[in-house]
């Protein structure tokens, strides 16, 4: 009886995000809807202010195509891989041009998106206290964060952060119906809290399946389907990160993007071939199996590690 | 068989170090690279029932090879329990986890670690990646283990930043807070083991790792670093530790490669 | 390598839950360890408060058997099954002994949990505002609940709500690993946050399973088994409640418990039979069969309806 | 055939007015029992599109026969997702939903609600089951749908206990409280539709049910009742209505027995 929500990247991305909106990027080291990032990049949207508690190199390539303002985050880095050098061009040099970074922690911005789901207007958490996240703001202000003394007489005094609610937020997952029902399994990361905090979603996923498959599992839903705006069907939409059941991550091709990016150049060659040169995510699988064999892209294909079945009877 | 690995590289002495700071039964939570290589060799040693967790939401994970990141999907089959980040790390906040691994681009003579900038915070010098968990671990764990590139503009005597506390400015500063946690009990650096006195909170020198001098490390420290009375050297790796890092758990070498 | 940590409820109880304590009473009209609550009953544990958002007749059993001295919940009642009388007796009469009721509401109460769960120490709430649990108390006086303008500028003010930690929790649930680790699907109820608030946790049963089927599908765990003391294994334990996956709920029980229970005599009538004497919920499922025949026993079991499996490979 | 369901109880005509509440597409959280039976009414009919949420965590379901309860087993297998309290009424608390249904021991003329206690609370003539999420979804949901027993001493001047504010004092008492939710819009008694003014706030007759009259309804009323203008007959349930509620929602009559 619903309206079928499925779309392609580039409608999603023209219709729900506008210039200046708060997006949150959801995926943590892994599930992060690449075929949504690339749209966007490709569609030069602008003064967007993206959010999550951990970026990586997706944050990084947004950066360097000039889309984003500001971010709400705790980090942006990838690891054993080393730093992002968009980023820091822009945090260092406004290369392409200025940004700000509003700093949190990971367990603060958690706490911000687990309010902004529940309508619980702030949270005191044991974070923040003591360091200089409590003196630097770059535009929240005294909204940012509050040192305050615990009502119930503990005698200890917390740091106090906003609920989180952005205007949109996407991710990528491994399987939806066609009214947004979705489902992630594996490492739920930032979600199902992040996504429940929005306005409105954004999915991506691996499969577009039945309502009937849903119903079949309802504790896998992260979200109910009514605040998804669109459902997005893109096989491989995560790499070069994981999508658990489905591909490993491809640690060569973030390899080759850090390195690549080190330069300004560097990077504008590479966004040049993987993003603003192809027209969508099919195009870029082509070129992917073009560059690097089919060898390698089966490579990245999961194993089968069933997680068995239970019963939903009664 | 024995003599094959009687020579350590320093990432094996470190990796090694951390592992010794680990008791059995604590509940670990785990970065990536070296501290994870550490809490392995842990539990594959004195430590078998540590139960290690990732700010992933991942918890007391069986992974058949070592992970190359907190959220690696090879940490997922196995594990006893999967979440996200409100399972990883509000065990953490919860004050219920024993040891936390920090590490960062400064640290000063009272543990406060520096993960943000070099340089003014509004035009940096350099920007570093941020946070992430490491404040939230250092807010709630009952300690933190710290490990650091030991070179004088990372050891300095103030830091440009301070991402996550450790005792502040020193003697009870910390504890008046009122955090769950305790605060960083060593760091163990490329250099040396070090410690807090248990009232000024000061760090010292415990050990200076082999084929180094106590000059050395001072030399390398932006304060006048103090020196525990029985300062001796770090103690060097049992062979059958070497054994264990090169050949189970990182066979390629993609963790413990530096000299 | 852990220590296994299967015992009897007799064990568990005797060993784990004191006279005093405040105890979490997991399970949402369902998931209900009656194994745990009919031993408590047996083992005559006095001066307990009992806490969970909402009790059905479970509750109003401890209350009738005079474990309990609080409650802290927002209902006790059994819905469309009517009244529940020992509660009744004990609010309005003081039989078998006077009670006192620390009155929330489901909401709040969750969100105490969800705080005590993270080691947020308190949390600002929509509801409970302008009602007149926000001028009585029957304990906690000024700590049940206070009265805070929003630090963000609102102007809003909010009902404040402190974390809840109680000294032990117990929950039925469908399988756990001898150290604890236990998976709940269906309702989860006030899981996993009301487990998660808890300083220990007692899990009964109804499958005892290996480390390994746990960990084919980690994210239906509800608790890591760190903080689980006890794992009892105890089929059937939730009836006359069901268990999604293996029994259905017993309708005609909980009426007839309801419709005996009307009076005292009733009540302790019920109470010789199906509590005080068995000695074990083995007896107890011996003597169900005895009285209402294995036809109808077997009427309860769950039908098939398989949640299908998904792939947890990379 | 028709004319087999001209006829209809008092249980169904409540169930009717209750369904023509919902509109199509509506985000509703529905209880057990009358309530329950209105919504799937409603779904079957007018609104096939709305998404039906039980604070249990089971939502947009599509259950195979009418629960009992709202933690029933039958509403878990074809949900749309299946969580816990956190999830059905963090949505509620959200200020997501636009209906929620309500009922209680009293109600006063703005509308709010006991289900706590008769008498004093510390010595209750009678005790209640408590705010339960009836609290919650009244401070939540923009609208909410009352369903109340029409007896004088429930429809009273002054509640023994208010467990869900509706309108409080009336006038903007409600509104300066900053609730996410717009409080009562209607009250289906058994004896009447009621409505609140939307200055004042204070409850008025809409219409009467099929029998009944307004002097009937003012006086099983604890209070001066006003009167719509345009008051009338509570507008029958066609035929069809009352097919479907017999043999589709309520086969076995547990629901809507009474005459």
């Amino acid at each position: 009886m619903k309206v079928s929500k499925v779309m392609t990247a580039k409608e999603a991305v023209a219709k729900f995000i506008g210039d200046g909106m708060t997006v949150l990027v959801g995926g943590f080291f892994h599930a992060i809807a690449y075929d949504i990032t690339h749209e966007i990049m490709r569609q030069k949207k602008k003064h967007l202010t993206i959010c999550t508690p951990s970026f990586n190199e997706h944050a990084d390539q947004m950066i360097g195509s000039g889309c984003v303002d500001r971010i709400v985050s705790s980090y942006v880095w990838m690891e054993v891989f080393g730093p992002l050098y968009s980023f820091r061009r822009a945090m260092e040099k406004g290369i392409p041009h200025k940004i700000e970074m509003e700093d949190y922690t990971n367990f603060s911005m958690m706490a911000r998106l687990v309010a902004g789901a529940l309508g619980i207007p702030y949270v005191p958490v044991h974070s923040l206290k003591g360091s200089d996240m409590m003196k630097y703001s770059a535009w929240m202000g005294d909204n940012k964060v509050k040192l305050m003394k615990d009502p119930f007489g503990s005698g200890v005094e917390h740091a106090v952060v906003p609920a989180l609610n952005p205007d949109i937020g996407y991710i990528h997952a491994q399987r939806s119906d066609e009214e947004g029902n979705f489902q992630l399994w594996g490492i739920t990361g930032d979600a199902p809290w992040s996504m429940r905090a929005c306005k409105q979603v954004i999915v991506s996923v691996e499969e577009i399946v039945s309502r009937e498959v849903i119903g079949r599992d309802p504790n896998r839903t992260v979200l109910p389907g009514y605040k998804v705006v669109a459902v997005v069907e893109a096989p491989y939409g995560s790499h070069p990160k994981n999508s658990q059941g489905y591909y490993n991550v491809d640690r060569d091709f973030i390899f080759k993007y850090i390195q690549e990016s080190r330069t300004e150049e560097g990077w504008k060659k590479f966004m040049d071939e993987w993003v603003y040169g192809v027209a969508d995510r099919t195009e870029y699988l082509k070129k992917y199996i073009d560059t690097f064999g089919m060898k390698k892209f089966m490579s990245l294909k999961a194993k089968d590690m069933s997680s068995g079945s239970v019963n939903y009877g009664f | 068989m024995a003599d094959k690995y009687t020579d350590f590289t320093l990432q094996e002495l470190m990796a090694v170090a951390a592992a010794r700071e680990i008791q059995d039964g604590e509940k670990v939570i785990i970065g990536t690279g070296l501290p994870l290589i550490g809490a392995f060799l842990a539990q594959k040693t004195h430590a078998p029932n540590i139960v290690a967790i990732y700010e992933s939401g991942a918890i007391d994970c069986k992974p058949i090879f070592t992970p190359f990141s907190v959220a690696d999907p090879v940490l997922v089959p196995g594990a006893a329990m999967q979440g996200g980040l409100v399972e990883g790390l509000g065990v953490v906040h919860a004050g219920d986890l024993d040891v936390g691994f920090l590490g960062g681009a400064q640290i000063d003579k009272y543990g406060n670690l520096n993960a943000h900038v070099i340089g003014d915070y509004r035009n940096p010098k350099v920007r570093f990646a941020g946070s992430g968990g490491s404040n939230d671990i250092g807010a709630g764990c009952k300690r933190t283990i710290v490990m650091m590139l030991h070179q004088k503009q990372r050891f300095s005597e103030k830091v440009d930043f301070i991402t996550t506390p450790g005792y502040l400015g020193g003697g009870k500063e910390r504890e008046k807070m009122g955090f769950p946690g305790g605060g960083p009990s060593v760091v163990v650096s490329t250099m040396a083991i070090l410690r807090f006195h248990p009232e000024t909170k000061e760090m010292y020198l415990a050990s200076y790792h082999p084929g180094l001098t106590v000059e050395d490390v001072k030399a390398n420290t932006g304060w006048d670093l103090k020196v525990a009375p029985d300062v001796k050297e770090t103690e060097r790796p049992a062979p059958e530790l070497i054994r264990i890092l090169r050949e189970e758990l990182d066979p390629t070498g993609i963790f413990l490669k530096k000299k």
